[in-house]
């Protein structure tokens, strides 16, 4: 069995392990730059403390940014669409089995149309 | 020998295994809770091996055919019938095995997960009773060469997947998303039995082979298919029909979540037999191709879009499994459409086929990870409300890897298998059309976007006090995890060896309508 | 509540009469229209008789879930076993193996328009009389799982 | 006859329509269940009209006369139908039994807590 084989995909192809061979390639080009900096910090100081102009650090659970907040920007920039797909959501079941009905009828009239 | 005879009988065993333990379920859990957990595992395990014996043997040697109750399996048609299959026939073919490899794999680590997860509840009697039925509904459907007896194993499969959505009552708000996934079903069920009486009234048959060879695409074969094609395209979960989707696999319980993908990618399985077996090249492709691809269309954008704001993390990662199956309906749509034209399906058409049907089995084992790991979580915490969750990362860190795992799966990342089944569609559907590819490509991007979004708000974060002494969730939890996460690895590893061996004579066996039916009919 | 003593004394008459008229239907299943699935259904319209015509108490001591549960899983094991016993001689499976054999239900039909004979047909007799005890307990678990719910309303 | 072969089917066209429109139009969750039952019992009579003859008896091989026997196939699928729709009849008016103890209600309208 080939256990390297590529995946053919047409236009070119894929294959994991070289992609592999290539992600630990970079990594160690990435430690060898890595390691060749300033490693004389000294611990306990304000060198390892972050920095937030001059205020002091706050609280670690309240930064916790809970999920709901997530993508505020992204549903507001995109309310015109959001506003009229997510009440389509209405959660009665009489509008569920409407829904079917009407693809069904939809796809009838096309193939019916065309055949 | 002993092992010829459970080959040869595989077909009937893989069914009547998860039949025989099912029913005697409430009687070994009598005994006790851990006989009939061994009982229950044992079951599974042996229905798995069974699916993998005979996936072997389709794979090995071509079709399998099984007729039940003739004088010897392989006598599909009678010598005094007149040359029609009388009985009712399993046809097991590539596509069909690889059906069952799915249902075994995610099957056998659901229930390893169970044991676990679901110890608090009562009734676990007839939760493992509907279980097993799920599997045997689900493993009858994708091997089935009839159509009634398809009608019979679905009914089987939504009655006992319905029992189970409403098993923990909640409040009442699970028996209401059973309701609703219950009602649509029965009515999609039903309108599969208003084709299936056309098609015998037309022609005198039941069995798929048999209308396949006499197919004509008159008008009523016409709303025959659009029957069909609506109402499993609604059991599947494709944008505009979805509504039940996100309801019934938020309140589920996890592990059966998870098996519900399979199931409804075993009505997405029932779509393409009916599609590319029982008409093939009679119906117009392109027009049927095009329906199926702006399904797959909408169920990727809607499916994605709705689940960003979601807040529930199990309704999010429903979303996302809308989304998936668009992937799956666009690559196999990408494949209908070209139907007939030999050079067209050389060229990407088979490409886009493979990549939807590599789709759909690693669909099965991401999602349902992700699926088993917000149970695990929901199982340590209580709250599936992504707001009031964080910092759990601290606390589980094996969750966190499989979740990580499966979520880098699902948003295409390599060198997870989902990049491989994503970057066959992105390819070959660019070689069609390429804005359909593009909006693959956003949806992709999109999907990660979403499961950023959920790995920050559950693991990310500073330990929350409440939070505070959550343990890592237990042992056979984990297992079942890892078994899905191995699969996803792997399968992302070494995908040149999953499609050439298991994918490609799936795709073949949908396209190759005469194998099919000289298959059953034989000779010919 | 409680019916009359007619309606009381009436159904418990009829319940031996209903009862054997369905194991009739079940095991005739070959020869006659009827069969496992409708002489079960007669059998526990039989039960709703007895229920309705008293109260849920009164028959909760004697109609007891459990019971019925268990008689659904035999019937249905034993529809199952039997038709996989198939598989053990070698044969496919629901194998009909016992049709013209000579033994239990074994006779073979005579060919042409016929009285019928209860011994013929092999393993169908032997599944309707499986089908039959499952539906009994079946559907009588059913009637008797929606008293118990409607039993303690709320509201 | 044509027409009055036909009338069955007009029957069978009737009863899904009514069906149907009861499963979509009403918010009354029983009614519904209903509906579901109209909509099984067109369908059935589809089945059984398939496989109709005139004028032929029905398909027992006991004491039958030598003329045309209708087809027992669409029979047997009609059995298995009917079988299946009790289970289903069963399943969801259990259903309607829980919804209306933690609800309180049976109207689709107010059974909406999973939407969105």
């Amino acid at each position: 069995m080939d256990l390297i084989a590529s995946l053919y995909t047409g236009s070119g192809y894929w294959n994991p392990l070289v992609w592999l061979i290539a992600i630990v390639v970079v990594f160690v080009i990435v430690y060898l730059i890595w390691s060749r900096g300033e490693s004389g910090y000294k611990k306990g100081t304000l060198q390892t403390t972050p920095f937030i102009s001059g205020n002091p650090e706050p609280e670690k659970s309240g930064v916790h940014v809970p999920g709901g907040n997530l993508y505020w920007g992204y549903t507001e920039a995109l309310k015109g669409y959001y506003s009229r797909l997510v009440p389509l959501h209405t959660g009665r079941l009489n509008d569920y089995l409407l829904w079917y009905l009407g693809v069904t009828a939809i796809i009838m009239v096309v193939v019916v149309v065309t055949a | 020998m002993i092992t010829d005879a459970i080959i040869a009988n595989s077909p009937a065993l893989l069914v009547m295994i998860p039949l025989i333990a099912a029913f005697a379920c409430p009687f070994i859990g009598r005994i006790s809770p851990a006989v009939r957990n061994i009982w229950v595992v044992g079951a599974m395990v042996l229905t798995a091996a069974m699916a993998l014996l005979l996936a072997g043997e389709v794979f090995s040697s071509g079709t399998v055919v099984y007729t039940f109750g003739a004088s010897a399996p392989g006598m599909s048609v009678p010598p005094d019938s007149g040359g029609i299959p009388v009985r009712i026939v399993f046809t097991v073919d590539a596509m069909s095995a690889l059906m069952q490899i799915i249902g075994a794999i995610t099957g056998l680590s659901i229930v390893l997960y169970s044991i676990a997860g679901d110890r608090r509840h009562t009734g676990l009697e007839s939760y493992y009773t509907l279980y097993l039925l799920m599997i045997a509904g689900v493993m009858g459907m994708v091997s089935t060469g009839d159509l009634f007896n398809f009608f019979v194993f679905l009914e089987i499969l939504s009655i006992s997947s319905a029992g189970l959505i409403a098993y923990r009552i909640d409040r009442g708000v699970a028996v209401e998303a059973a309701v609703k996934y219950f009602v649509l079903s029965t009515i999609g069920a039903m309108v599969i039995l208003v084709a299936i009486g056309i098609f015998y009234g037309e022609y005198d048959a039941l069995n798929i082979a048999v209308i396949a060879s006499r197919m004509q695409f008159t008008l009523l074969d016409q709303v025959a298919l659009v029957l069909m094609i609506a109402a499993l395209g609604m059991k599947c979960g494709a944008v505009p029909m979805h509504f039940w989707t996100p309801d019934a696999y938020s309140m589920a319980p996890s592990s059966i979540t998870a098996m519900l993908v399979v199931a409804s990618q075993a009505s997405l399985y029932g779509l393409f037999r009916v599609v590319f077996t029982l008409y093939n090249v009679t119906l117009n492709a392109a027009t049927v191709g095009w329906i199926i691809i702006v399904l797959g269309v909408l169920s990727m954008v809607v499916g994605v879009t709705m689940a960003i704001p979601q807040k529930d993390v199990k309704r999010l990662m429903a979303y996302h499994a809308i989304s998936q199956t668009g992937y799956m309906l666009l690559g196999v749509g990408v494949g209908l459409a070209v139907l007939g034209n030999q050079s067209l399906l050389d060229a990407f058409g088979y490409v886009a086929m493979e990549g939807g049907i590599f789709h759909i089995i690693n669909h099965a084992m991401y999602k349902g990870l992700l699926f088993l790991t917000a149970g695990a979580i929901f199982y340590r915490i209580g709250t599936r409300n992504l707001n009031r969750m964080g910092g759990l990362g601290h606390n589980m860190k094996y969750t966190m890897v499989f979740f990580v795992i499966g979520a880098l799966a699902i948003a295409g990342i390599p060198p997870f298998n989902g990049f491989a089944s994503k970057l066959m569609i992105y390819e070959s559907v660019f070689m069609f059309n390429p804005i359909l590819s593009i909006i693959a490509m956003v949806v992709s991007i999109l999907t990660l976007a979403s499961f950023v979004k959920v790995f920050h708000s559950i693991f990310m974060g500073p330990r929350l006090p409440e939070y505070a002494d959550v343990k890592e969730a237990p042992a056979p939890m984990l297992i079942g995890m890892g078994i899905l996460a191995a699969v996803v690895v792997l399968f992302g590893l070494f995908p040149g060896v999953v499609v050439d061996h298991l994918i490609e004579p799936a795709a073949q066996a949908l396209v190759n309508q005469g194998a099919y039916i000289s298959a059953v009919m034989g000779g010919a | 509540m409680k019916m009359s003593k007619i309606v009381r004394t009436g159904a418990n008459i009829l319940y031996p009469l209903v009862l054997i008229f369905g194991l009739y239907i079940v095991l005739h299943g070959h020869l006659t229209p009827g069969g496992g699935f409708q002489g079960g259904a007669v059998i526990a319209t039989g039960v709703v008789l007895v229920i309705v015509a008293n109260s849920y108490e009164a028959v909760t001591g004697m109609l007891q879930k459990v019971v019925f549960k268990a008689q659904e899983s035999i019937g249905l094991l034993l529809f199952i076993g039997v038709a996989a016993i198939a598989i053990t001689l070698g044969l496919p499976f629901f194998y009909n193996f016992l049709a013209n054999s000579g033994s239990i239900f074994g006779l073979s039909v005579p060919f042409g328009p016929n009285h019928g004979d209860l011994n013929t047909a092999g393993l169908i007799p032997i599944m309707n009389i499986a089908v039959g005890i499952e539906v009994w307990g079946g559907l009588t678990v059913i009637i008797l799982s929606m008293l118990s719910g409607l039993d303690r309303k709320e509201a | 006859m044509l027409v009055f072969g036909t009338i069955p089917y007009l029957v069978i066209v009737a009863l899904a329509v009514i069906g149907l429109a009861t499963v979509a139009l009403k918010r009354n969750l029983i009614k519904i269940f209903l509906g579901i039952t109209i909509f099984e019992s067109a369908i059935n009579l589809f089945l059984v009209s398939l496989g109709y003859r005139d004028g032929a008896v029905a398909p027992i091989f006991t004491d039958a006369p030598s003329t045309e026997m209708v087809m027992a196939t669409p029979q047997a699928l009609t059995l298995t139908s009917i079988v299946i729709g009790v289970a289903t009849t069963a399943l969801l008016l259990s259903f309607a039994v829980l919804i209306w103890k933690h609800y309180g209600t049976v109207d689709t309208d107010k059974i909406r807590r999973l939407k969105e």
